[in-house]
């Protein structure tokens, strides 16, 4: 048997952030303080992109991190607080400066505008939205928000929410071979549309696998290497949050990354010293410290 | 995300700044008490997973604790921070996504109850978590819906927890998020939403409920130490008073020993009491 | 900690088909020659069902036997062979008699009416089925089959295939606890989708684990018990066809199934011997004879 | 599914009686030329299976080989039986399920070359597997569509392999299943098809390709033995033919022993070559 090729689609993360043009609109992964792709975030940040349009379900730190610093001014999503933490005062400052626009959607509207893109059909009926000022109100996308129509079948109202094909994905998975065959434990949140909705994947992976793990049980394959353009590898990618089986959340620093986020001067003693003050992600690892990161490492059987 | 409280949120929910922890045990433990044994549950983090997991401790061993992000029949060890964390996975029975919960599981019209907090509240329990000010000009940016118009649309019943601050209940919300009853009787059924709409309010006030006839918002029971006076001057809507008001019971020991049990962090009750 | 007490939902196959009633929709699930509920259709015939409405892809023995039996009188399907080895000829025999209505769908169509129903949409938007008889021409739905409109994002046209929420979901899989937490190996085909749409799910399974195990690595449940409604635990309930990990098909008796139902006659020896003359699943693998199951049994690494 | 073949499907496809494995061979060999290396290609059990997997083998190592019931870059040691055989998991690199195959990749318009056989076909490439006979009053059931339809709505290419028989090549198709070129130039954009439609038409006699101007049948090759005439003499449609037809070129020793490695229990091909 002629052997096929194995592509790389290896790149390093300076050069995965280099292929998003100023502009673009990018489905964001990750869903809470889960697997969210924040090392990506940060480098978009160091590269001084500008005027993204994000689009998830909801995130965080790394919403924080691309509102506080300038690199998106949209936003389609349904959620962004730190969760029990409060707040996200970067992205309240910002939308009260005007500086960013918000297009609100609630959480299962974004992953059936995702799960519509990935299947290519323009709309997709879901049973929320309806007489809210969600539905009365648009930032932007005016009426391309969201239609409610009466339903051809039952005659009853039903709201079409449009479907996105972003022009990139980027998630955060656990692990992933060169080629790009992915696999994700725990939940995968609204990854799996995500992953195949934008016309390009860059996929950010804890560690490389061997092909042959792959192979050996297809069916823990979440995400097939045929929707992958690139592949980087981030090990502790998500850190301050989680990625499941791998390393908890780091209270102290995301305690501490809320805490100065209460004030723009806080904020941008931050990311001067957490982000731009560092050469890449590794770097950003080592300013962490390896003693604080390999504390971090999930226990089994819990997987945190 | 979408259970995320109020704005002023890490009052009551935040681990930074907890102080009134007695206030948050109240709270947990009277909505503890709304969750009935082998309902399906739609617990966010904070307050409505420390309700449900106490309910699950005491009254109701076999409900279905469910988060949005793709955890079932939880059984949490330690209380998660994110509707998202690992914590819910051990012990869960199914950890897949949102399409599942969001989509099959609440919009398919199988969960029970769902919790909400939210900034404000009107008279007919319509909620808002995402704008205080003008929509054109907000003065402060919340959350968001998340999940909540999603729960608040498709959840049989839904509970809302609120601290209570009187600039919270309004006659005219600043941004509708959720749906509570909307205009009133017959509005829900317009728009053949799956749920049934709210069923309680509780704050560290009172309980209340709605007026079956007209969906409007109804004093149900004052927590010691409050009147039904001290309620109406602390709401700017409205608000239905029937004769008789009774106080709510207090917490017992045993519910606060297992909520301290759930958090012996206390991330969510504070540090207070150890 | 109050323990929850966990219900046993395992019936018999019997009862479990006593809950079907004469006139019940059905989701079936498998896909292909792949864990096809076929102990439940020869069960539904034993105990003469009539006029089930079965919607599903496509299957293949299975379908053949509610064809052959009488127990179904209606199908809104894609697919009826015995893919190699060619056609279903209960089903092309009791179409000619009009004893049976086929409502013609594509595979796709079909997925989209399952997941339609799982979400309790009304409908799903397609991107198949156009300017073909298959859009033009309906057996029994009349305009119920689908619609086809102009797109209110984009103008364009666009089928709109009615979902499914039919009276019962039956699945057949690898493993499953006793309150229904189900575990699928392989593909799944469409009976994620399909296993979530009906009103009661009963689930067929080779084997029951234990709920320990379930909750162990929790992203491997594929039906999560909630749904369930009824476990039934049928060993070689595909047989003659395959469960993945499990058992290969049984060429050998399915060449002689598919040459008997070239003729009525034919069709009707293999009902009278192996479904009627057998007074349940367990004497029905008697017949076959336990060595052949046993050398039918799956070896790694291929699964089959 | 849905690429079964014609309704004597078991002549060309079938385990029972394979006699005339040598035209099996044949159409495979030519099937195999026209998938190009590095292609997403559906391929369904029977002769599509065995033509791209040919393909693999010799000049296009790199193609992806997806089936529809959820097999993800497939490369089977066994030919499978079924779109949903086991023998296809084994060496794949994702298993899933039909939304991600039909909905996810074929529907989001990833799949370079489908392949799709039929009992009936027109002069603009539309199909038939469904009925002859009217539909009202059916002679013979067919499979359906299966995944045809979809495939043929979404593919970027299709190629149809067919046994040759004057009664399959109608002007008239009993029951349209699959659209090709439907009424000719602008048809599929006026639906805003995914794909391309019908590339080319391979028979045990000729191959087939559609005139760009008027996206009618035109033939490309007639196979050796055979003249232009017997081609015509054997279509009920008007087939546009060439001045120039030139032979089909005969499959390579090398493609008839990969074959048969391939398929060393003569599953498709037969057993007669042993």
């Amino acid at each position: 048997m002629t052997e096929p090729e194995i592509e790389d689609k290896r790149i390093t993360l300076a050069e995965a952030a280099k292929e998003v043009p100023d502009g673009s609109t990018l489905f964001w992964g990750g869903f809470g303080y889960q697997r969210p792709p924040i090392a990506f975030s940060a480098e978009l940040a160091r590269q001084k992109k500008r005027n993204l349009n994000i689009c998830t379900c909801g995130s965080e730190v790394d919403i924080e991190i691309m509102a506080g610093s300038g690199v998106a001014s949209r936003f389609e999503i349904a959620f962004a607080a730190i969760e029990a933490l409060g707040l996200s005062y970067n992205m309240r400052r910002r939308v009260v400066e005007k500086k960013i626009q918000v297009e609100d959607y609630s959480n299962l509207a974004m992953a059936m505008r995702f799960l519509g893109g990935a299947l290519n059909v323009p709309f997709m009926p879901i049973r929320s939205l309806m007489a809210t000022d969600l539905e009365r109100l648009s930032r932007f996308r005016d009426d391309k928000k969201l239609k409610v129509i009466d339903c051809p079948f039952t005659g009853k109202k039903i709201t079409l929410v449009p479907s996105l094909q972003p022009d990139f994905s980027i998630v955060h998975v656990q692990r992933i071979d060169k080629s790009g065959n992915a696999q994700i434990d725990g939940i995968v949140g609204e990854d799996i549309e995500g992953s195949r909705c934008g016309k390009k994947l860059i996929v950010l992976a804890e560690e490389v696998i061997d092909e042959k793990e792959i192979r050996h049980r297809p069916d823990q394959t979440k995400i097939p290497a045929m929707y992958v353009d690139h592949v980087v590898i981030t090990p502790f990618g998500s850190h301050p949050m989680q990625v499941h089986g791998y390393y908890d959340y780091d209270l102290e620093h995301l305690m501490m990354f809320h805490k100065l986020t209460q004030t723009e001067d806080g904020w941008q003693e931050y990311f001067e010293h957490y982000i731009m003050g560092v050469e890449d992600h590794f770097a950003y690892l080592d300013k962490v410290g390896w003693d604080r990161l390999m504390s971090l490492r999930a226990r089994e059987p819990w997987g945190y | 995300m979408g259970q995320t409280d109020e704005p002023e949120g890490q009052r009551a929910l935040g681990v930074l700044t907890m102080e009134k922890f007695s206030r948050i045990e109240f709270l947990a433990a009277i909505a503890s008490t709304h969750v009935r044994d082998g309902e399906n549950v739609f617990g966010g983090t904070g307050l409505p997973l420390l309700a449900a997991l106490l309910a699950k401790e005491t009254h109701a061993p076999n409900i279905n604790l469910i988060s949005e992000a793709g955890f079932i029949d939880a059984r949490p060890v330690e209380v998660p921070l994110s509707v998202a964390d690992t914590r819910y996975y051990y012990g869960s029975s199914a950890s897949i996504g949102l399409i599942e919960t969001l989509g099959f599981i609440l919009q398919g019209g199988r969960i029970d109850v769902g919790f909400l907090g939210a900034a404000q509240i009107d008279e007919y329990g319509n909620l808002n978590t995402s704008y205080i000010g003008t929509y054109d000009n907000p003065k402060v940016k919340l959350p968001g819906s998340g999940g909540g118009n999603d729960i608040a649309s498709s959840a049989k019943r839904l509970i809302i927890i609120m601290t209570h601050d009187k600039r919270k209940f309004v006659k005219k919300l600043d941004y509708m998020t959720s749906p509570g009853h909307l205009q009133g009787p017959g509005s829900r059924e317009e728009w053949s939403f799956v749920g049934g709409g709210p069923e309680v309010v509780i704050t560290d006030m009172c309980q209340m409920d709605f007026d079956p006839e007209t969906l409007r918002i109804r004093l149900k029971s004052v927590h010691p130490g409050y009147t039904a006076q001290d309620v109406l001057d602390n709401v700017m809507f409205d608000l239905i008073v029937p004769d008789d008001i009774p106080t709510t019971p207090l917490p017992t020991a045993e519910q606060i020993e297992i909520m301290h049990r759930l958090d012996p962090k206390g991330i969510y009750l504070g540090k207070g009491n150890e």
